[in-house]
């Protein structure tokens, strides 16, 4: 049997299809959208594989660390792999109606970069490639959110740009520290030698803070709603749905294997590690609370789904107190709906967007008569946003609240009712006025049923993630990166 | 295939895969839509007449499917499930036939007859729920699927409607699941067990398990309707008739009363729940909802609101019958489970056979309105002598049960709150017969509209005549077999066996 | 042994028909397609009254399991009833023409046919539920039937009569609670003999007394029965016994009389009996209407049987001299007060006729005529419509006739006169007679014991 | 090690200059160059701590990150300047807006 390198192809392939796309701008969407399909069937591929052989550890050309660079899938990885393919696919489709060929010619090259610097990241081994990664990643996302132009999308952009040079900045410090203490930037090797020292705190501190501002935890956010709003409505969703996550999963991988102070030395620097979670915890108790009341006063749509973002992105910070494997998979299961459910409802505000050229909330004008399945997807969207059974949401929540009673933190738990609700009533905020007629009546432009049909399905995907949850929590198992002493 | 296991998810698919088929119809396919609704409700009584008898015959039916690791979506046929699944299938039938006729000709059916089988899905889905899990879903995908319903209308008084329902019940939800995962983690079970399964706990935890006892409560409670969780209802009342029928009589209200008896019975069991402490508050916030309900209902001009009211009590009777501890007052509340259900229902369809044949909303115009439409009156007469109490009537049936399980249980004082009750239903029903019948009418209705050869259209009057000769004859024949009654006691004999 | 189970299988079914019946009519779908509908609904129970045959059914999937039942006291009073019935029947007007008839008229049928169904069954019924439904379903028709009239002061008695209707279903939803704590069987016998040893015995007869005083009218729950007989319609105030018959009826069936004593409360019964009494004899000595006579009459008789049960209730040895006339007193009192009634609304009648049929005096002088019209006038006011037209066809057939009829004429104008005369003191004085020979033949049969 | 540490120690103090400078500064180019020093802090630290063991030859992984390092930020700087001009052209100033949410383009 042949051995198909898929660790290698799912990085390449993009990054060719990008070239491609670049060369050849009249071929752009064609040449995307096979890529985009190749690049889902890889990951199959590549999922079909980890499956078979366990946790996998590639040595691109062969060369090895130190200065070779080490590929590492396990089933945190794979999952985060997935989550882009499914996502990247669905964007895909979604652009290929919603593009005009003059902005598509730039969007498909920049999409395809970026969608291999995620997958880079996710497979790198390395703390130093992930800086790299990183950037790229960051580079792309700036760029896609300038695309469409105008003073608002560029300040945007702008703003988003100088953020994410300053939190790469931070991390590198962090791990030129890391590098200085211990002599590599692999992350098993670092996992083996780590031990509490100030220059690791120092560089923990860094690393953390800048992948905090990355990640738009409050009250580093603030660069993110203009940022997801201005920008064109695939760009939106791909911004909420993948890159933040990006930069959770750095902080994440860091934190289960290079930073567990807390099994290796017991006493003042667990103690350390435990105040660090409480605070990520609060912090991310405030962007529930923020985020959700800040999408409750919002009149515009997109500016409302991006605080929404903000909001869910605290929930994914409550699982670092509560520090058990439920909450790590309560944490990662909510990424993945999350992102299929985020994905879902920027394409529905882009539907409705395109549909009624605005989109203020008030002036939704009877949309679940007009764009009936672009409200369902919505609505849908927002069920599994709430953590409403059935939906992804739902199992994601049900998780974290049995982690926070069971570690005896029910406080925690309380922040996430919290935030369903605050979600819950700004779902139904913008759901309510979609039945009512506006007082300003406006001319409907017309929506491809493509873009509609895309909405929909990756809304009941959110909502079929609530059914099937076992099968991707048993993935999460693979390489136990939670490790096994914690639970 | 095994049958066995299977029919519980049949029951549930024959609604949802109607609703999802007609989310899909063109607008303008109503013969299709039509045919779609009464087959799957035709099918769906087939499907639970099956598990009726199978139950009796100690067949049992369950389904599982994995949803988490430890945990299983469980839709399961016990006794007590029959009874609401028995309830909710009936009664889906002729609503369908009513919606049908309500809303002919008027825009978006699909959407409201998509939303309509997916509300009766949850709600059969809440009545087969295995366990807490399970119901707790389609609990949630019950509040879920009647919004749309509530908000119709697309009116600002809808939307306003709408969002305070949305208010209430996301609220209770959120509780819900607070409770229900609090109490997995103590127990790391949730199946809904005769008798409870929470007795062997250490007695350290009572204090949790009574905190839970009140989150659990108060979540269903919302939807129940319990004082002072019942805002929402009265308000819920701009959606169209079949909505506020099926809602007050069966999904909502109901689901939030059959939720508790799951709780105190299946969850906690009855007698560790009074051991617990916690059924005689339960019973005080009951008879307050009922009095207090009462009296509210007895100044509400607007027919439909008066309704309302009178709903939010009378599923009170249902929890009145939980927290008495006693198996004669367990009857009583299951019974009316199924009683207030047909009785209400048909008051809810002639309020809307007045509303859509001659424009009446209020009572103050409903002056003769007994001459123009006999026999909608004459249901409605009934079911209102019901709901007081009457006999031979199927509320009579209820409230006897009760108010023996009262003096059962050495709980005079609840005789006082059935008088009392009956008497506020009297001043508040008897009025409305009187000015309907004996009173001159004014002159011309708000807005009439002729449907030819009977009083109102078929599809309109058929569904309120059949739910009175139903109230009329589950009282009348409270002890032939399998009448609920005759169901209640059985269902009784499991809870309360040695 | 067929033929006897055949028998057995008759008598049920004519059983389930004599409540039955009146009930299936009442429906306006079956009896607006159905001649003689009225007298239909009333067959069962004169077969009834017929056969002279104890019988009794069990229906166990009845409510929570009845029984009716026929034997001889109940016979008698289906018998008085049938026989007031009839006459209802006789003089309600024909609303068969659905365009013609007023709709109260329609109600009316249906509120009668629902009464006699809840005077039947009361009558029949065996057991403590089937009598409470039964009486209420008599109750809330008679209520229609007092508000169906377009008059305000009938509403108004109607309402009264409402709120003493439901506080007295109250009272005897609780007697029934109580009861079945105390004993699972709800038959009449079985229930006296266990609620005879049971603890609440004073409380179950307090509420019973109270609770059936509320539906007879009886003393000082009476409000509503003179407003009644005031402004009602007469088809109506000669049905206005009925309520007051079930009342005392429940009364004896319900109490376990004979086999308890319980002085205390006997003596507030049989002392409240007495206060009725006078108060009947002044109130009615100072009516200002004929019309309410029969109100205080009732009254009256009403006061005089609580004497009666307060004397049983006090000392069971009383009971048993005259319980068993019991029946027989209220039947005459039922049919008493309807005789009452027919022969006020006669005399009114001919008082004002004169006055209010100018038409008809003018017409002729003969007295078959003159005569003929004060019928039709009578009839109209009870109810009987149809009668002006048949006058024409009478008139014709029956001058040839007019000297018989004159002599029958002078005759009824004798007693009539002399009754307009004396009517009241008459009356008063027929049912103290009825009174006093029922004491009177309970004295001997005491004595002769 | 002392004069080692003292690279480090200018590395990181330039990064802090540059961190106060990207926040005092409005002006985007200004930005941008703050962002450059604060890079080049960062790999002056990276160079200096290359040598970890005193006297021993520094070691070339730091350096070859260095390299890595400072094509990225080109690349960056690059794509940042060309956004300020863009952002100039359109604003009429190369400033970020104060009050970014006000104002909406559809």
């Amino acid at each position: 049997m042949i051995e198909m390198h898929w660790v290698v192809i799912v990085i390449l392939l993009p990054l060719t299809g990008a070239v491609v796309c670049f060369l050849w701008p009249r071929q752009t969407v064609v040449s995307g959208l096979i890529t985009a399909v190749g690049l889902f069937a890889s990951v199959l591929g590549l999922t079909w594989q980890v499956l078979e052989q366990g946790a996998l550890r590639y040595a691109v050309g062969g060369w090895g660390a130190p200065l070779g660079i080490d590929l590492y899938v396990d089933g945190l990885s794979l999952l985060m792999l997935i989550v882009t393919a499914v996502v990247g696919l669905a964007i895909s489709v979604y652009s290929s109606a919603y593009f005009r060929l003059d902005r598509a010619k730039h969007f498909w090259p920049l999409w395809l970069f970026l969608w291999a610097a995620l997958n880079a990241l996710f497979l790198s081994a390395d703390i130093f490639n992930i800086y790299v990664t990183l950037e790229l990643m960051g580079l792309a996302a700036v760029a896609l959110v300038a695309l469409s132009g105008g003073a608002n999308a560029l300040t945007a952009a702008m703003r988003y740009l100088l953020v994410s040079l300053l939190g790469s900045l931070f991390y590198l410090m962090g791990v030129a520290l890391l590098y200085h203490s211990y002599g590599s930037v692999d992350i098993a090797i670092l996992s083996q030698r780590v031990e509490s020292s100030p220059a690791v705190w120092v560089a923990i501190g860094l690393m953390v803070a800048g992948l905090l501002l990355k990640t738009a935890l409050f009250p580093l956010h603030f660069w993110l709603p203009p940022a997801h709003s201005s920008a064109p409505a695939p760009v939106s969703a791909l911004l909420s749905a993948l890159v933040v996550k990006a930069s959770f999963y750095i902080l994440l991988r860091l934190w289960l294997e290079v930073f567990p102070l807390t099994n290796t030395v017991p006493g003042q620097f667990a103690l350390g590690q435990f105040g660090l979670a409480q605070i990520l915890g609060l912090l991310g108790a405030a962007a529930v609370l923020w985020g959700g009341i800040q999408a409750l006063r919002q009149t515009r749509l997109k500016l409302l789904v991006a605080y929404s973002t903000v909001l869910q992105i605290g929930y994914l910070f409550l699982a670092f107190p509560l520090a058990s494997i439920i909450g790590w998979k309560a944490a990662l299961y909510l990424l993945l709906a999350h992102a299929v459910a985020k994905t879902a409802m920027f394409m529905a505000a882009g539907n409705i967007l395109f549909y009624g050229g605005h989109d203020r909330i008030a002036d939704l004008d009877r949309v679940a008569q007009r764009l009936p399945l672009t409200l369902s997807a919505f609505g849908l969207a927002g069920i599994s946003l709430m953590g409403l059974p059935p939906s992804g949401g739902f199992i994601a929540k049900w998780l974290l609240l049995e982690a926070a009673i069971r570690s005896g933190q029910w406080w925690w738990g309380l922040m996430l009712i919290v935030g369903g609700l605050l979600t819950g009533a700004y779902v139904f905020k913008v759901i309510g006025y979609a039945f009512t007629r506006s007082d300003l009546p406006h001319e409907p432009g017309f929506v491809p049923k493509r873009m509609e049909w895309v909405a929909l399905v990756m809304a009941l995907l959110a909502i079929v993630l609530g059914l099937f949850a076992p099968l991707p929590l048993a993935l999460l198992e693979i390489g136990s990166p939670f490790g096994e002493s914690l639970r | 295939m095994n049958w066995d296991t299977w029919l519980p998810l049949l029951i549930v698919l024959s609604s949802l895969l109607v609703a999802l088929v007609i989310f899909v119809l063109p607008e303008d396919r109503s013969k299709t839509r039509t045919t779609l609704n009464l087959g799957g409700a035709a099918l769906k009584i087939v499907l639970v007449g099956i598990m009726v008898w199978g139950v009796f015959n100690g067949h049992h039916y369950e389904t599982r499917l994995p949803l988490l690791p430890g945990l299983d979506l469980v839709l399961r046929a016990d006794a007590l499930s029959m009874l609401f699944v028995a309830l909710s299938a009936g009664l889906w039938m002729l609503t369908t036939v009513y919606a049908v006729g309500y809303l002919e000709d008027s825009p978006h059916r699909s959407r409201f007859f998509g939303f309509f089988s997916l509300c009766v899905t949850a709600t059969v889905g809440v009545a087969l729920a295995g366990n807490l899990i399970t119901f707790l879903l389609f609990y949630e995908l019950l509040t879920l699927a009647t919004y749309p319903l509530i908000v119709h209308r697309g009116t600002e008084a809808a939307r306003k409607a709408g969002r305070t329902y949305l208010i209430y019940t996301l609220a209770g939800g959120a509780l819900l699941l607070l409770a229900t995962i609090w109490l997995y983690t103590l127990t790391g079970t949730l199946e809904f067990t005769a008798r409870g399964f929470l007795s062997t706990l250490d007695s350290s935890h009572h204090p949790v398990l009574v905190i839970i006892f009140v989150l659990l409560i108060t979540g269903l409670g919302v939807k129940a309707a319990i004082f002072p969780l019942h805002g929402w209802l009265p308000q819920a009342m701009v959606a169209p008739a079949p909505v506020s029928a099926l809602l007050h009589a069966v999904a909502v209200v109901k689901a939030g009363a059959f939720g508790i008896i799951r709780v105190v019975y299946d969850v906690f069991g009855i007698e560790f729940s009074a051991s617990l402490g916690v059924t005689l508050p339960l019973a005080i916030v009951a008879a307050v909802t009922i009095i207090y309900a009462s009296m509210r209902a007895l100044f509400q001009d607007d027919l439909k609101r008066r309704l309302a009211f009178s709903t939010v009590s009378q599923v009170s009777y249902i929890i009145l019958g939980i927290a008495i501890v006693g198996p004669m007052a367990t009857i009583g509340g299951m019974v009316h489970l199924v009683h207030q259900g047909v009785m209400k229902i048909t008051l809810f369809f002639c309020a809307g056979n007045l509303a859509e044949t001659l424009g009446i909303h209020k009572i103050s115009e409903m002056n003769g309105v007994g001459r123009r439409m006999p026999w909608t009156m004459a249901a409605f007469t009934i079911g209102a002598f019901g709901m007081i109490g009457a006999p031979p009537l199927a509320g009579f049936i209820s409230k006897w049960y009760l108010g023996l399980g009262a003096l059962e249980a050495g709980q005079d004082w609840v005789i006082f709150v059935l008088a009392g009750s009956s008497l506020l239903n009297a001043g508040y029903f008897l009025p409305i017969l009187y000015v309907s019948w004996f009173k001159e009418p004014a002159g011309s209705w708000p807005a009439e509209r002729c449907f030819g050869r009977y009083e109102t259209a078929l599809a309109l009057l058929a569904p309120p005549v059949i739910t009175a000769i139903l109230a009329l004859t589950l009282g009348l024949l409270a002890s032939a077999p399998f009448s609920p009654l005759e169901w209640a006691r059985f269902i009784t004999t499991l809870e309360y066996a040695p | 042994m067929n033929d006897v189970l055949l028998l057995d299988f008759l008598m049920t079914l004519l059983l389930l028909f004599v409540p039955g019946l009146p009930l299936l009519l009442a429906f306006p779908a079956l009896h607006s397609r159905l001649p003689w509908f009225r007298y239909l609904a009333l067959l069962p129970a004169v077969i009834a009254v017929a056969i002279p045959e104890a019988h009794s059914v069990e229906l166990p999937w009845l409510l929570f399991g009845s029984e009716l039942g026929i034997e001889n006291s109940s016979r008698l009073l289906l018998a008085m009833s049938v026989f007031l019935w009839f006459w209802v029947m006789v003089l309600l007007p024909a609303a068969r023409d659905r365009s013609e008839g007023r709709p109260e008229d329609k109600y009316s049928t249906v509120f009668f046919l629902l009464a006699m169904t809840g005077n039947f069954g009361a009558i029949l019924a065996m057991d403590l539920v089937a009598f409470f439904v039964f009486s209420t379903l008599l109750g809330y028709s008679f209520y229609g039937l007092l508000v169906s009239g377009r008059k305000n002061k009938a509403r108004r008695a109607g309402r009264v009569y409402l709120v003493l209707l439901i506080l007295a279903d109250l009272l005897l939803f609780e007697v029934l609670l109580i009861t079945v704590l105390t004993t699972e069987n709800l038959e009449f016998a079985a229930v006296h003999q266990s609620m005879a040893q049971s603890d609440s015995l004073t409380l179950y007869l307090a509420l019973v007394v109270f609770a059936f005083a509320a539906r007879a009218g009886i003393w000082p729950l009476h409000f509503w029965l003179p407003l009644a007989y005031r402004s009602t319609r007469p088809a109506v105030a000669l049905l206005l016994g009925i309520p007051v018959v079930i009342g005392l009826l429940g009364i004896v069936r319900w109490l376990p009389l004979g086999e308890i004593s319980s002085p205390e409360l006997g003596l507030i019964i049989f002392g409240s009996g007495l206060v009725a009494m006078l108060f009947a004899i002044f109130a009615g000595l100072k009516m200002a209407q004929l019309k309410m006579l029969p109100a205080y009459a009732a009254i009256l008789v009403t006061g005089l049987f609580f004497t009666a049960v307060g004397a049983g209730l006090a000392d069971p040895v009383i009971w048993s001299h005259y319980g068993r006339f019991a029946y027989v007193f209220i039947a005459s009192l039922g049919s008493g007060l309807a005789v009452l009634v027919f022969a006020i609304s006669w005399l009114q009648v001919r008082r004002d006729y004169p006055a209010r049929s100018a038409g008809y005096a003018d017409d002729s002088n003969q007295w078959v005529e003159r005569w003929s019209g004060l019928v039709v006038v009578w009839a109209g006011n009870t109810g009987f419509d149809t009668l002006p037209r048949w006058r024409v066809w009478w008139l014709a057939k029956m001058r040839h006739l007019w000297l018989l009829i004159r002599i029958w004429q002078r005759q009824m104008g004798v007693y009539e006169r002399s009754l307009q005369r004396w009517g009241l003191a008459i009356t008063l004085f027929l049912l103290l007679a009825i009174t006093i020979t029922f004491v009177m033949a309970s004295a001997g049969l005491s004595s002769s014991i | 090690m002392s004069y080692i540490f003292l690279y480090a120690l200018v590395g990181m103090g330039l990064f802090t200059l540059g961190l106060y400078a990207l926040i005092i500064h409005a002006h985007l180019l200004r930005k941008i160059l703050a962002i450059n020093i604060m890079g080049s802090g960062v790999f002056l630290v990276l160079v200096a701590l290359a040598a970890r063991t005193e006297g021993a030859a520094p070691d070339p992984v730091p350096h070859a990150m260095v390299i890595t390092g400072i094509v990225v930020a080109v690349s960056a700087t690059a794509l940042a300047l060309a956004l300020m001009l863009r952002v100039r052209s359109e604003t009429g100033r190369a400033e970020l807006d104060e009050e970014p949410l006000s104002k909406f383009d559809d």
